[in-house]
């Protein structure tokens, strides 16, 4: 393996594309129109475009990215998450061309690539599955009984899905052919493929998944959990290991049956095996993830690994770089998401320039990012722009260490839910560590978060910026990233203000 | 110079002068109120403070098109200018494109009443649908997006009356 | 503990400040003239001017320092290193002022104060010392005939030294009295005593000191060793942890003899015990440092701790966060210091305004850093600007981390090591860990360093960013910073061309 | 618009112009070389590069009075303009202060012929003593700096005449 392709956009191409760099790998990004000047391109030592903006005509073209790789000599090709990453036949068509494919196997992927196939081979393997309904096929009536069996509420979601899209929370009967609909024309525009099934939903639980890892020598490990519960909207939002809700126990029963669940696929990499748990402490596999995960830093800084690297090791075929017994966790860390969404409307999504730019720099902070200064953030792809991860001793000091980096990190021109972040971070039901699915919509009323207004400091350096001329230079700078054609006013697309809000 | 900026719901009036009597020092109004502070440029942007009770801090200042993005003491606040704020109140009545997308669906037609919070279009954007909903009561005067229309922000999209007008 | 002064500046007042905010704790800085707007003093919640640029007439003025704290109503005192830190006197001062001394008690401050009366100590506690003569007196014939009695090769060191100041090698008697004078100066200059003495080279030997940390409840740990062979001119430039030179065996012994060290004079907080190891594995007692260390950072990571964390928690009365048994290490470490100086002319050191500063963020890469873009870098003090960390699974894992982000560091209008830094990462003999105090003279010549010509690429970008005007940007912004007054042409000191050269 | 530049121990002319043919695309010469390579402006400062074999790197440049900082592709290079070398060439007889600090012995007299390596002064600065050494064999025609000077970049220490010339 000398030069791999990264199949993929955003921070995860850039963070494999590091880690093949630090093994003296060269790399090979893959890029849409919309993406020539992307930080993820600018970190490749070599580039390929592949189509216009969607993602249907670029990211996801088979065809493109492996004639990309045969022009540019790639031996390997690693999918990120996302796009590519879960779809069995790019797998077999990435092996079938010589390659070496830097994921599980296409068989494996195939057995947990619709949560209802996953779901059998789960049941058949002795692990706990949350109860549903997945063979009433895709009638809305049908689906509309399967609901009326197991009971309201229910969770309408998509059989190829994932990071939300596709999913419906239903309470009520009278709104269950509605949210069918939507999943459907959802689960069709972002994976082509429209099938939901009918899952009950479980009170107040909390998303609990557990890393594994398995190599071509029948070696399979995990690497504790991951505590997921801080969703919005069936997106994560804030991420962090080990759990707080865990004892040792649970713990140790939940990596056994993930562990489990790998070898019932022969499963070879990085995967996760997402379960629920409930206020009793009973687990439910939910669904596995035959890829890298967004959240994956929080592992890698509590068990002290590199799960990149550790990725391209095994598809080398040499075998898993730890035992089980030297996988000892160590202190505890959080993970927050920087979406562009504007949380005081409700969470639409934003876009425009990113004016200014600079995560924060300190110990124990890890910042893993797909933007820089100047970058113009579109709707084109997912609104994530970049992670933060902070680690500590233990959970309050990688809080206190969050929370302080979270205060210092500047974002401008772009409207962005980090004011929710850090209130999410100081509320005192998180720093209890009383996590569930349900937190946001607890705590956080409507969905909808306003944020304060200005301090006297923020309106005295206003005031002064001004007067010094300070900001001028700003504005300049800013534009001439681009020709200095004064394309500011596009980074405020709200232009319609009042009560506009999302469904949330 | 004197300018006025939103805070919160009102405006207040913003300036800031350099005290002649002593290097680094600004006399800062905000509305009645005045500010002694100390004050000196650091890097590109940024601005270091010391408050008149010896707290100080560094803030990073970025001027947007009616604007500033302040990042310092722990948050980032954006300070708009009152007259672009009042601009864009000018706009209530017609409802825009929030952001680019798709109009998936259009729930309403000119003539219907509508209560506060019902929705009146859906725009697909970031592959997730997005409900577009009545910022108030209102009887709905124009719709001019059609299911299918692709939208960008600022293309109007229904017009909606408000209820005490209707 | 509610408001912390800290009684430093450059990056390790940086990292205390942010220690202390992720613990809810306010921070006072204090700086010169020089350093009004320095890193240090933006980092913390409020700063206190302590007086002119010389470090004498500021940093190490107690009264000055004392009566700034007493003025903003901080309660306790962070001395950092360098400085007063391992001032007795001030520490007791602190103390008398009725505020908390983040650090060890005076009296053992005192006991390991000068190093002949540190030698005295362990000497009597068994602790293995080098063959040196202490007692001679600062006479320099008295010195002459010491150094006689041991044979040649010596070193002189300065009492009270560090940081390879007020110390020098002799090979030759004749070079010895011009040595021991220039020794007597720095010392004076350097500490306000001139006292030196005279010790045994020992012939390619490692620098190893362990970290230790005690509590006021008879707690104290050690966390393993540092690694600090790559010296130029007895000043480190790159440290590791663990050493790649110890079994576990020596291991052991040398983090038992560090625990008793620390135990012989009751020590409280953080401190180093400095080793040297001979070839044959035999060590010897250098010195204890009774303050935390500037590579500090390499044994958080492999120990998975925040030392300075730990330092406010035992200032507080708090016993050890950890046992000697929870103390495991995992992984391996790397520091490199960015010093401002000029390998190709005999690392003299260089000024300048930091026309661009970007340090780089990956996975396992660390920043400590006390400046940032747009700072004037003086000759006033240390010439240190930051330290860039990288941690790994294996030693060759944070090697490959370290090579690669230290090619992406961006610091532009001073000149500095980092070139230099590359090439010691890249050298076979350190990848082999053959490492040594003579590394950096035995494989750059004559202690200076060349960088390459530009290639290509450079020259390529220059072209064309001129074409496009992209430069002249660049240069507007730098003047901004300090009223566009062109001051760009003092960042180029060194005019006098040709074969100039340090001492070294 | 072509200038000359210092590469290693030579001058290298070095110019670039756009293709009008291909969009992003110029054409670079080094001394008799020419390259064609695709580049964009990328951040502030900040250049996206692609070499005609494929290779492509993200390159930082900064100009400074007489030189340009270049990070990328693994490395940071200092590109000196040619007539700004030669210009500092020309001040070989008298070697100048090359930092600010204290003079703390004068070694030397005028008229003392001294051998290439010389201790001529020691000058403290950043509370190290450096040597200052001659740079080539040679007879000291003038000291200008003495014990306790205070000293900057630039200013005059000693003249020294070559030994060929003296």
């Amino acid at each position: 393996m000398k030069r791999v392709l990264i199949a993929n956009r955003g921070e995860i191409a850039v963070r494999v594309a590091q880690a093949c760099h630090a093994q003296g790998l060269e790399t090979v990004a893959v890029y849409s129109q919309a993406d020539a000047a992307a930080l993820h391109v600018r970190t490749a030592t070599r580039a390929v475009l592949i189509g216009p903006p969607p993602a249907a005509e670029s990211y996801l073209r088979v065809e493109a990215l492996l004639e990309a790789a045969r022009k540019t000599g790639a031996d390997a090709i690693h999918p990120g998450y996302g796009f590519l990453s879960e779809n069995a036949d790019f797998a077999r068509r990435v092996v079938d061309a010589g390659l070496t494919w830097i994921g599980p196997d296409p068989a494996a992927i195939e057995a947990m690539g619709t949560k209802i196939g996953a779901r059998r081979r789960m049941e058949a393997a002795g692990v706990p599955v949350v109860p549903g309904v997945h063979d009433a096929g895709q009638d809305v009536a049908a689906l509309e009984a399967a609901a009326d069996r197991i009971g309201f509420p229910v969770l309408v979601k998509a059989s190829a899905g994932g990071g939300g899209k596709g999913m419906r929370t239903v309470e009520r009967r009278e709104d269950l052919r509605g949210a069918i609909e939507a999943a459907q024309r959802e689960a069709q525009a972002a994976f082509g493929d429209r099938a939901v099934y009918i899952e009950k939903l479980l009170v107040r639980p909390r998303h609990v998944e557990v890393q594994i890892f398995g190599d071509r020598h029948g070696g399979a490990v995990h690497l504790l959990e991951r505590e997921c519960s801080i969703q919005r909207r069936h997106q994560k939002v804030l991420e962090e290991c080990p759990s707080p809700a865990l004892d040792a126990d649970l713990r140790r029963r939940m990596g056994e049956a993930a562990v489990a669940a790998a070898r019932a696929v022969d499963y070879v990499g990085a995967g996760t095996v997402e379960f629920m748990v409930d206020a009793r402490g009973d687990f439910y596999f939910l669904e596995m993830n035959t890829r890298l995960q967004v959240e994956h830093p929080v592992t890698e800084l509590v068990m002290g690994v590199d799960l990149v690297a550790a990725q391209l090791a095994v598809a080398r075929g040499e075998p898993l770089p730890w035992t089980q017994a030297q996988l000892q966790p160590r202190g505890h860390a959080i993970e927050v998401r920087l979406y562009a969404e504007d949380p005081a409307r409700g969470f639409l999504p934003s876009t425009g320039k990113l004016l200014r730019y600079r995560p924060p720099v300190a110990p124990g902070i890890r910042h893993d990012g797909g933007v820089a200064e100047g970058d113009e953030v579109s709707t084109w792809y997912d609104p994530m722009l970049a992670k933060l991860i902070a680690w500590g001793e233990t959970r309050d000091h990688a809080i206190g260490r969050l929370a302080h980096a979270l205060g210092a990190w500047q974002v401008h021109g772009v409207t962005t839910n980090l004011g929710f972040l850090q209130a999410v971070v100081a509320h005192p039901a998180f720093r209890a560590g009383a996590t569930h699915t349900g937190f946001i919509g607890e705590h956080f009323e409507d969905g909808v978060f306003a944020p304060e207004p200005a301090g006297d400091e923020a309106l005295i350096a206003v005031a002064i910026a001004e007067a010094m001329g300070l900001t001028r230079a700003a504005a300049g700078q800013g534009g001439a990233g681009e020709g200095g054609d004064g394309r500011s006013d596009r980074v405020s697309p709200w232009r319609a203000l009042g009560a506009w809000r999302s469904n949330a | 110079m004197s300018r006025l900026v939103q805070r919160g719901e009102t405006s207040v009036a913003l300036g800031a002068r350099p005290d002649p009597k002593a290097p680094d020092t600004w006399i800062v109004t905000i509305g009645e109120h005045h500010h002694t502070v100390q004050a000196r440029r650091t890097g590109e942007g940024t601005l270091l403070v010391t408050l008149a009770d010896g707290r100080t801090a560094e803030l990073a200042v970025t001027r947007d098109a009616q604007r500033w993005w302040v990042t310092g003491g722990g948050r980032t606040t954006v300070v708009a200018e009152a007259e672009a704020a009042g601009r864009a109140h000018a706009h209530e009545g017609g409802l825009e494109a929030p952001m680019p997308g798709k109009v998936l669906a259009v729930k309403v037609a000119p003539g219907d009443r509508v209560a506060a919070g019902a929705t009146l279009l859906i725009v697909e954007a970031m592959k997730m649908e997005h409900a577009i909903k009545a910022p108030h009561a209102g009887v709905v005067r124009e719709v001019a997006a059609r299911e299918g229309d692709m939208v960008s922000p600022g293309t109007p999209l229904v017009t909606l009356d408000r209820e005490e007008d209707a």
